[in-house]
């Protein structure tokens, strides 16, 4: 989803980053963040894979596989005993839980609290999840939420018995065990629910409960939950004693003090805050400060958008030109260098998970092939070249901010298209690009899977009937092509995430002829820990340091 | 030579002017010697160097950028040779200061009481409290009443009298030898005026001080002094005793500085020094014409609630065209605000107003001002022609020809050259831009000319040209006359009829000989008596006149 | 002194009518749909209208800014869920979109550290700006006062954000006199508190003072030229004691005056030093809020800051008229 | 509303209407090297940025070329070769990641940090002139008004302001004017102070009262008698708000309002550079270093300005001269 952070794996590199040694119990864990804790309400998170501090607290149906790399882009049990037993086509899904699981008070968790959990996540109160429950529930579309059903529930969520729980879906749902990832599937006590003041303390039912939260989650201290059992969970470690989260903090200070690693930042690690271009060449030479680097990858791609109806774009030559003329080279430098972006030519991640399968319909080399998108101009007929208006966010995020959007201008302009810049503030440019009835013909986007798979890679994107005219809108394309629409079903009802996959690739592959969208590039995380932090786990899934591994000892 | 308390050979100052390097002499060559227990007065026009010669005496100049030659000793002092220290103690110790600003010269932060104590404790050795009774003692010396309440006062809580005892309270503190009074009276009335002259020559009498005082009025130097040095541009022109300087002055400079001086001829039925009608002047019409000015129960009012002060409390007067009417009255009776009132420019809270038969709200037609000041009653960023020309121009005269033709006619009128339109004002003198103020006045030919102390800014033979003009303006085009100021003398010059004013209300009205010759309200008589005389001895039967009236 | 008082409260509250109008205004032109902002980016249309209405935000602007006038007045009752109805007491600044809390409950969980900020600066300006500035009027012309001008010359000269940083760089990173700073409550630990806001205020404080010693070198100068000095002076009473007992007191006014302002709009929060130094102060909830279009907030936060600059101006004021009696209250 | 903070920060005290300003001006600076010196830079600074095309063809450098090869891309784009890259192409280096000419971009740079400062100067000048001669010359309520939105200005933070203006004005509405126009717009309360109190101050003149005697309108009296004697005070106040407003600009940019790109300015430049002062110090000292000396030069000859407009600088310790005051 648009909303989540970064992250990545250290599957390339030599070597585990962070200190070496058996990681060992106890210790304080500081956590030195930017973005506060504001949301530390199950309901109201959108995390992929359950999240970083809240999946200390919370626990899921399901959860993605604490490992390195690839391997950590696995989906794998959590409170259930398994990813959940579709029926034949997958339009249900029946899970069951563990035995011994209790929340922090020592009370059982029951399915009834999890069936609980989500109903809640659709009252208007606590917005700010995921569409899918929504989109894939039978009545989901129509549910406010447990304060204003009069006590019926959603129907569509069914309990028989204290361990079991089935979710009953409009359509066939192959990737349901991803969704069961996500913190709207963690139990919530009816009875210990206080609507929007549950953030404050929500009960835990993870290895870590909240003693403290203050600012509105700008520092929180957690410590160990006593009542959760190591043997009912064999992802999280849960080696220090407590967590000590502080937010709020510039990047470039969290990264100093990371490096510097004096006193408690010897034990800090960061979950929101990558290394810039800056403090990469800073680190350059020094072995020490490069040996607690991590690398993440995260499935995101970074592309220049296109609206096909409107002109000049309405031409598939004009966009194809644009596709040749490209230099991903100065794009790549923009993000911050070759260590923190990798050029892309699929819209799909270089990942198997996702499905990958190269293609570069429009070879455009390293530098652009400003030659070629100058003879397919003239096809096009513009011989004379022409004036785009690229539109773009102010915001200074190396993504699509100011530097990406230059460094296309100059990149076209050697093809004789001269680009005028529409710099928009934040808000105003998420608004313009997610508003299906003013798309701008010619923009800089960007998309993040909700989990590593590629449904929800494409189908947002290209999924004719998730074109939302009064919503926010991500089929920039505005692309309804019933035979994609019909493929995407068809990969839907696939519970072989492996099948899946493959036939996600293809489908990437065969919408990339149609150039409406030029891939950039795909992001790298790079990640600094304090000098004392073990067990450095980056899976493949968000690319985000593991912080349920982490030891400090 | 060293029983001198002062003495000063060949003093000349240069203080530095614009760009570095360059200078402008203020004192050139002055010698003079004080003795013990006498007193020596310092006269000149203003800007001759009088304050700076003061000044000098006790080294104020030093780091100032100023530069000295000569010798001062004060007291056996070298004054350019001491040290830091020795010039400290000279300050306040051996020679004590009165400055001429009481409003300003006193610390608005602190009890008047402290000031005068901590003075006295950095020439002492004394105790906080000691220091704090010697303040109560000196400030009931110099006639505080309740004294040791009065202290702990602020300076705004005094009057300006009050303020200048305070000061001078603050000289006596530590006991010097020499008191310098630098125009110790100029910002006050007349009859204020005679109380410190009086207090400054009853404690030289009594502590054997020696006095130097610096003044622009040859009346004051005349009530108090022994010796007289007269300074014009920076040079000591004539100096000896008193008597002789004023009786038989040497330098034709003294003579003419005398001559100017405006006197109230000391006979009750002395003659007139105009009288209405005489010269070719339009005579005031008879009873049948209707009055230029008219003004009837006018009231001014400021402020409101607690702070409401009336400033004018109901005055009626009219005015005849051709005729002078004179208004005294002591700081702060209303004169300025009446005036104001008469053209227009401040709006009566009751009372009425006829120009020429018709009631006027607002700026009254026909009538015009000459003010106070004339370093502000000029823009100085326009060209004084401009400023003439600004009335003219007001009344909608498009024609530059016509406009520089009547300014340049109106500026040879009060007597500069027409070449002058372009200049600025800081080129001309305080005389020659009040000429400037009265060819403005002149230049939409009113029939009244309002002028609020038009020379009360100017020294004594300016004072004397300018007065000479407007009476000779008022002859020849028989304009009406409202003569503002506080100086008896001069008014008495002027007027037909004079108006003395106290408390916003006029108290007497009459004729100018009647009202000089047989004053009818006790407060006249009593200004009259404040009026310094140029004749010492005059002078001291006087004062002792008022110690008895007084005791 | 009560006339005074009742002035100054019957103007204060006009002003701060005007700035939440004006904020309304802009915001109600400013992008960005708080909704959708709220209600999180992959909403659908039905969640979006939920949410607004849920915050009544479908009501026209006017109404909108009524019910935040009867908000602030009578107090408001807000759905929190669950059946909770959250009772927000007059004066209510309403309900933040995002926080999920009441503004006014917002706004005195941040105010601590940003007082705790402006406080520090506040000293520091006073001591070293206004210090150094007497120290140049009186050296003046001398070397004193050259190397002091060039100082605060170079304080002027830099952007806060680079001053901050590289304070934090030399003093935690290079040097390591002290660790990086992380805030600390009053309440919870002064010591700690004091130190960790060290930096904070240095920086603050120093870019501060280079402005106030200017202001005070050339007040002090005007003081000096004044006519009662020149009475002191001629009695013999030392250049120090000049300076420190007559010419600071009426050189003060400006400063204080101009302190009052500062002090008051930094209440508001100064936003990049906050946000270096990771202090959860107003003005990072200000930005936050202006960022995500969270009305209520940025109406809170003006309103603060308009409060503060009056109640400063009101405040200095009255330690100038008592300082100097000759100045009336009005 | 404050009414002491009628005196405010550099008001040379009571309006001291000196005569002939100009040769005044001219005669301070003969005499002194180091407001001649600012006068130079500043006359440097503003040649330099005229001629920016015209020195960017020399150079052969377009401000906005990227040199992808000029810069270590897996060491996140720091310029290859020493001091930022300096070569005898890019006489000041390049820009880690984009390889931009750095010594173009400066130039470049200079054109709007100066425009937006003198444009937002001149704004807040206007606005506080205007303002406070309204204040002072209108009714009781109108210079309460004004005190009132003073007060309103000085409570209303820049960014709230920039982004709302940002988003009512259409994308094609000229960055820096915007900014000139939010800087000016929020900041003119100190100017408006200033002016009021000296215009109070004058109206009692009697060179006003005369003007107004003979009939003039108040238009006509602003215009041709308060004016001109404001002139001094307002142009010192100018030139020291010059300064401070290339300082905000730079903060502005730094949270994200600032120019658009690809156009440089020193305080964007300078924003984007602050985490690189480490890794290529060369790209944060160079437009550190020109906001610095444009700073120090704008204050320096501020202050001599208003040295030279008071006529009471010189004779700072006159004594024995009350009577000119008196009046
Ligand atoms: N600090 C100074 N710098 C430059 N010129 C000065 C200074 N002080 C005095 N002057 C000039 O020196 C001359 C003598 O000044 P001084 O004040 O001694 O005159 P004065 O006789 O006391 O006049 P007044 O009666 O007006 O007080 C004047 O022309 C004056 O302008
Ligand atoms: N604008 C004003 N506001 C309040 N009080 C005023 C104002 N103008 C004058 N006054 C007061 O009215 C009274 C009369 O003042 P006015 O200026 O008319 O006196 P004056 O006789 O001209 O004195 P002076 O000889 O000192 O010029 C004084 O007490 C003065 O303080
Ligand atoms: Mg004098
Ligand atoms: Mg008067």
């Amino acid at each position: 989803g648009p909303k989540d952070a970064a992250g990545g794996s250290g599957g390339e590199s030599s070597g585990k980053p962070g200190a070496a040694g058996a990681p060992q119990k106890g210790g304080t864990l500081t956590v030195l963040n930017n973005e506060p804790q504001n949301d530390f309400d199950p309901a109201r998170l959108y995390t992929s894979g359950g999240g970083n501090v809240p999946s200390l607290v919370f626990r899921t149906l399901t959860t993605r596989n604490r490992e390195d790399g690839p391997a950590g882009a696995k989906v794998v049990p959590d409170l259930a005993t398994d990813l959940g037993k579709p029926n034949a086509d997958a339009t249900e899904w029946t899970y069951t839980l563990k035995d011994g699981l209790k929340y922090e008070d020592g009370s059982p968790i029951t399915t009834a609290d999890i069936k609980y959990g989500i109903e809640r996540s659709f009252a208007a109160e606590l917005s700010g999840g995921a569409p899918y429950l929504r989109d894939w529930l039978v009545g989901g579309e129509t549910y406010e939420g447990p304060y204003k059903d009069g006590g019926k529930g959603l129907d569509s969520i069914v309990v028989p018995d204290a361990k079991t729980i089935v979710f009953k879906l409009r359509k066939p749902e192959g990737e349901f065990p991803f969704l069961a990832t996500q913190t709207q599937f963690a139990p919530v006590p009816k009875a210990k629910d206080t609507g929007v003041k549950y953030e404050e303390h929500p009960v835990s039912s993870g290895p870590y409960k909240v003693v403290k939260n203050t600012g509105d989650g700008e520092t929180l201290l957690l410590e160990r939950n006593e009542n959760w059992d190591p043997k009912t969970d064999e992802e999280r470690k849960a080696y220090p004693d407590r967590i000590d989260v502080r937010s709020g903090l510039d990047a470039a200070v969290i990264n100093q003090r990371l490096s510097t690693s004096s006193g408690p930042d010897a034990a800090a690690v960061t979950t929101d805050t990558n290394l810039g271009p800056a403090e990469l060449a800073q680190i350059g030479d020094n072995k020490e400060l490069a040996s607690r680097v991590g690398t993440g990858h995260f499935g995101y791609i970074n592309y220049l958008a296109f609206n096909p109806k409107v002109a000049p774009f309405d031409n598939p030559k004009v966009r194809q030109a644009i596709s040749y003329a490209i230099n991903r080279t100065s794009v790549v430098n923009a993000a911050g260098g070759s260590a923190l972006a990798e050029p892309a030519t699929t819209f799909l991640p270089e990942r198997e998970a996702f499905g990958y399968t190269a293609y570069d319909h429009f070879p455009a080399g390293k530098t652009g092939n400003p030659a070629k998108a100058k003879e397919i101009l003239k096809e096009a007929g513009y011989p004379d070249g022409l004036t785009v208006t690229l539109t773009h966010s102010n915001a200074q995020n190396r993504q699509t901010g100011p530097e990406t959007a230059t460094a296309v201008q100059q990149a076209l302009a050697a093809a004789g298209i001269t680009v005028k810049l529409e710099g928009l503030e934040a808000n105003a440019f998420n608004e313009r690009r997610w508003d299906a009835k003013n798309t701008p013909g010619f923009f800089l986007s960007r998309w993040g899977a909700d989990w590593p798979s590629g449904g929800p890679f494409l189908a947002p994107i290209y999924d004719g009937r998730q074109i939302v005219t009064n919503g926010s809108n991500y089929n920039h394309a505005q692309l309804n092509d019933p035979a994609v629409n019909a493929e995407i079903d068809e990969i839907a009802k696939l519970t072989d995430l492996a099948a899946a996959g493959k036939r996600w690739g293809a489908l990437d592959k065969k919408i990339g002829e149609q150039a409406l969208a030029v891939p950039l590039f795909h992001p790298v995380y790079k990640r600094l820990v304090g000098k004392d932090v073990k067990n450095v786990v980056i899976s493949d899934w968000t690319g985000v340091l593991d912080i349920s591994q982490v030891a400090v000892k | 030579m060293t029983d001198y308390l002062v003495d000063v050979t060949g003093l000349a100052v240069d203080f530095p002017v614009g760009a570095p390097g360059s200078y402008v002499r203020a004192v050139d060559g002055i010698s003079f010697t004080l003795e013990p227990g006498r007193a020596l007065g310092i006269v000149g026009e203003s800007g001759s160097g009088k304050s700076t010669v003061a000044a000098a005496l006790l080294g104020l100049h030093r780091g100032t950028g100023a530069r000295l030659a000569g010798t001062v000793r004060v007291g056996g002092t070298d004054v350019a040779a001491a040290t830091p220290a020795e010039l400290r103690a000279l300050r306040g110790g051996t020679a004590a200061m009165v400055f001429q600003d009481p409003l300003s010269s006193l610390d608005p932060y602190h009890a008047v009481g402290d000031q005068i104590a901590e003075v006295y404790r950095v020439h002492t050795t004394a105790s906080r409290r000691a220091a704090r009774a010697r303040a109560v003692e000196v400030l009931d010396r110099v006639g505080i009443p309740d004294a040791a309440r009065r202290s702990r006062a602020r300076p705004h809580e005094f009057s300006g009298g009050m303020r200048q005892r305070a000061l001078i309270a603050m000289a006596l503190a530590c006991r010097p030898r020499l008191l310098i009074a630098d125009e110790p009276t100029t910002a006050l009335d007349v009859t204020v005026q005679a109380q410190i002259l009086d207090l400054l020559h009853g404690l030289r009498e009594e502590h054997g001080l020696g006095l130097l005082l610096v003044t622009h009025d040859v009346g004051v130097a005349a009530e108090s002094v022994d010796a007289l040095l007269v300074m014009k541009d920076g040079r000591a022109v004539e100096r000896g005793p008193v008597g002789e300087v004023l009786t038989t002055p040497a330098a034709p400079y003294t003579r003419a500085l005398l001559a100017a001086v405006p006197r109230i001829p000391a006979a009750p039925a002395g003659p007139p020094a105009r009288s209405p009608g005489e010269g070719g002047a339009p005579a005031p019409q008879g009873d049948g014409t209707t009055p230029v000015l008219e003004a009837v129960g006018l009231r001014k009012e400021f402020g409101r609630g607690k702070r409401k002060v009336t400033a004018v409390a109901g005055v009626t007067l009219s005015l005849r065209p051709g005729e002078t009417l004179g208004i005294v009255g002591e700081s702060g009776s209303g004169k300025s605000t009446l005036g104001r009132m008469l053209v227009g420019l401040l709006p009566p809270t009751a009372g009425e107003l006829r120009h020429s038969g018709t009631p006027t709200t607002g700026i009254a037609p026909g009538a015009q001002m000459v003010f106070q000041d004339p370093a502000s009653s000029l823009n100085p960023r326009r060209g004084i022609g401009e400023s003439v020309a600004d009335p003219l121009r007001a009344a909608g005269e498009r024609d530059e020809a016509v406009i520089r033709a009547r300014v340049e006619e109106l500026l040879t009128r009060v007597g500069l050259e027409p070449g002058h339109y372009d200049r600025y004002p800081h080129e001309f003198s305080g005389g020659q831009r009040q000429r400037v103020g009265i060819a403005r006045a002149l230049a939409p030919r009113p029939r009244l000319i309002v002028c609020d102390e038009p020379v009360s800014a100017l020294d004594v033979t300016t004072q004397a040209q300018v007065t000479a003009l407007l009476a000779e303006l008022q002859r020849e085009l028989g304009i009406a006359l409202v003569f503002i100021a506080h100086d008896l003398a001069v008014v008495r010059q002027v007027s037909d009829r004079v108006a003395v004013m106290r408390g916003g209300l006029v108290v007497e009205e009459g004729p100018v000989d009647e009202v000089y010759g047989r004053p009818a309200h006790p407060y006249t008589r009593q200004l009259l008596d404040a009026v310094p005389a140029l004749d010492p001895e005059l002078a001291a039967r006087r004062r002792s006149a008022r110690q008895e009236v007084y005791a | 002194m009560i006339l005074f008082l009742l002035k100054r409260l019957g103007g204060a509250l006009l002003v701060l009518l005007a700035l939440s109008a004006v904020v309304y205004a802009l915001f109600y032109v400013a992008p960005g749909d708080p909704a959708r902002l709220a209600c999180g980016e992959r909403c659908n249309p039905v969640q979006i209208a939920q949410v607004r209405t849920q915050l009544g935000l479908d009501d026209p602007v006017a109404v909108q800014y009524l019910h935040f006038l009867q908000g602030v007045l009578a107090g408001r009752d807000y759905s929190g869920g669950a059946g909770l109805v959250l009772h927000c007491d007059a004066p209510c600044l309403g309900f933040s979109y995002q926080n999920d809390r009441q503004v006014t409950e917002l706004l005195l969980d941040r105010l601590p550290a940003t007082f705790s900020l402006a406080l520090g600066a506040l000293v520091i300006w006073l001591v070293v700006g206004v210090g150094t500035g007497l120290l140049s009027a009186v050296r003046r012309g001398g070397i004193t006062e050259r190397v002091l001008t060039v100082l605060t010359l170079a304080a002027t000269g830099t952007p806060v954000f680079i001053l901050g940083l590289l304070l934090l760089m030399a003093v935690c990173a290079y040097l390591r006199w002290l660790p990086f700073p992380t805030y600390v409550p009053f309440g919870e630990d002064p010591e700690q508190w004091a130190w960790n806001l060290l930096l904070p205020w240095a920086t603050l404080g120093f870019f501060e003072s280079a402005k106030y010693a200017r202001l005070t070198r050339s007040s002090t100068l005007e003081t000096l030229a004044e006519d009662h000095i020149r009475t002191f002076r001629a009695y013999g009473v030392g250049e120090r004691r000049i300076v420190t007992r007559h010419a600071v007191r009426g050189a003060l006014g400006p400063v204080i005056a101009l302190s009052a302002v500062d002090f008051g709009s930094m209440i508001g929060g100064a936003v990049l030093t906050e946000s270096l130094f990771g202090v959860p102060g107003l003005g990072k909830t200000l930005i936050d809020g202006v960022r995500v279009v969270d009305l209520p907030v940025v109406v809170g936060v003006v309103l603060t800051i308009g409060t503060a600059v009056i109640l400063a101006g009101a405040v200095a004021d009255l330690l100038h008229a008592l300082a100097d009696r000759r100045v009336a209250l009005t | 509303m404050s009414t002491f903070l009628d005196r405010p920060a550099s008001a040379p005290g009571a309006p001291a209407p000196a005569a002939g300003a100009g040769p005044r001006v001219r005669r301070w600076l003969r005499g002194r090297p180091s407001a001649l010196a600012a006068t130079a830079v500043l006359a440097l600074l503003v040649l330099l940025a005229l001629a920016a095309p015209l020195l960017a063809h020399l150079t052969g450098q377009d401000p906005n070329a990227y040199h992808d090869d000029l810069v270590d891309s897996a060491r996140g784009g720091v310029p290859l070769g020493s001091f930022g890259g300096i070569s005898a192409d890019h006489w000041l280096g390049v820009e880690p990641g984009t390889g931009r000419d750095l010594f173009t971009r400066l130039l470049y740079g200079a054109r709007i940090s100066l425009l937006v400062a003198v444009g937002a100067t001149a704004l807040q000048v206007a606005v506080g002139v205007a303002a406070g001669i309204t204040a002072a010359l209108g009714s009781r309520a109108l210079g309460r008004l004004i005190g009132g939105a003073t007060d309103v200005m000085i409570a209303l933070p820049m960014l709230v302001l920039a982004i709302a203006l940002t988003a009512v004005v259409p994308p094609d509405f000229p960055r820096p004017l915007l900014l000139v126009l939010v800087i000016g717009v929020l900041d003119w309360g100190g100017t408006a102070r200033l002016v009021r109190a000296q215009t109070l101050a004058l109206r009692g003149l009697d060179f006003v009262e005369a003007a107004r005697l003979s009939g003039n309108s108040r238009l006509r009296i602003a215009r041709r008698e308060l004016l001109p004697s404001l002139a001094a005070p307002v142009i010192t106040l100018a030139a020291l708000k010059v300064p401070t407003n290339m300082v905000i600009e730079a903060s502005l940019s730094f949270l994200g309002v600032g120019v658009k790109p690809p156009t440089p300015s020193w305080g964007q430049m300078l924003s984007s550079a602050q985490t690189w002062f480490r890794a290529d110090p060369a790209y944060v000292l160079l437009p550190a270093g020109l906001l610095f000396v444009t700073v120090l030069a704008f204050t320096v000859l501020g202050d001599g300005i208003r040295t030279a407009l008071d006529p009471r600088e010189g004779s700072r310790l006159r004594i024995g001269t009350a009577k000119e005051r008196s009046a």
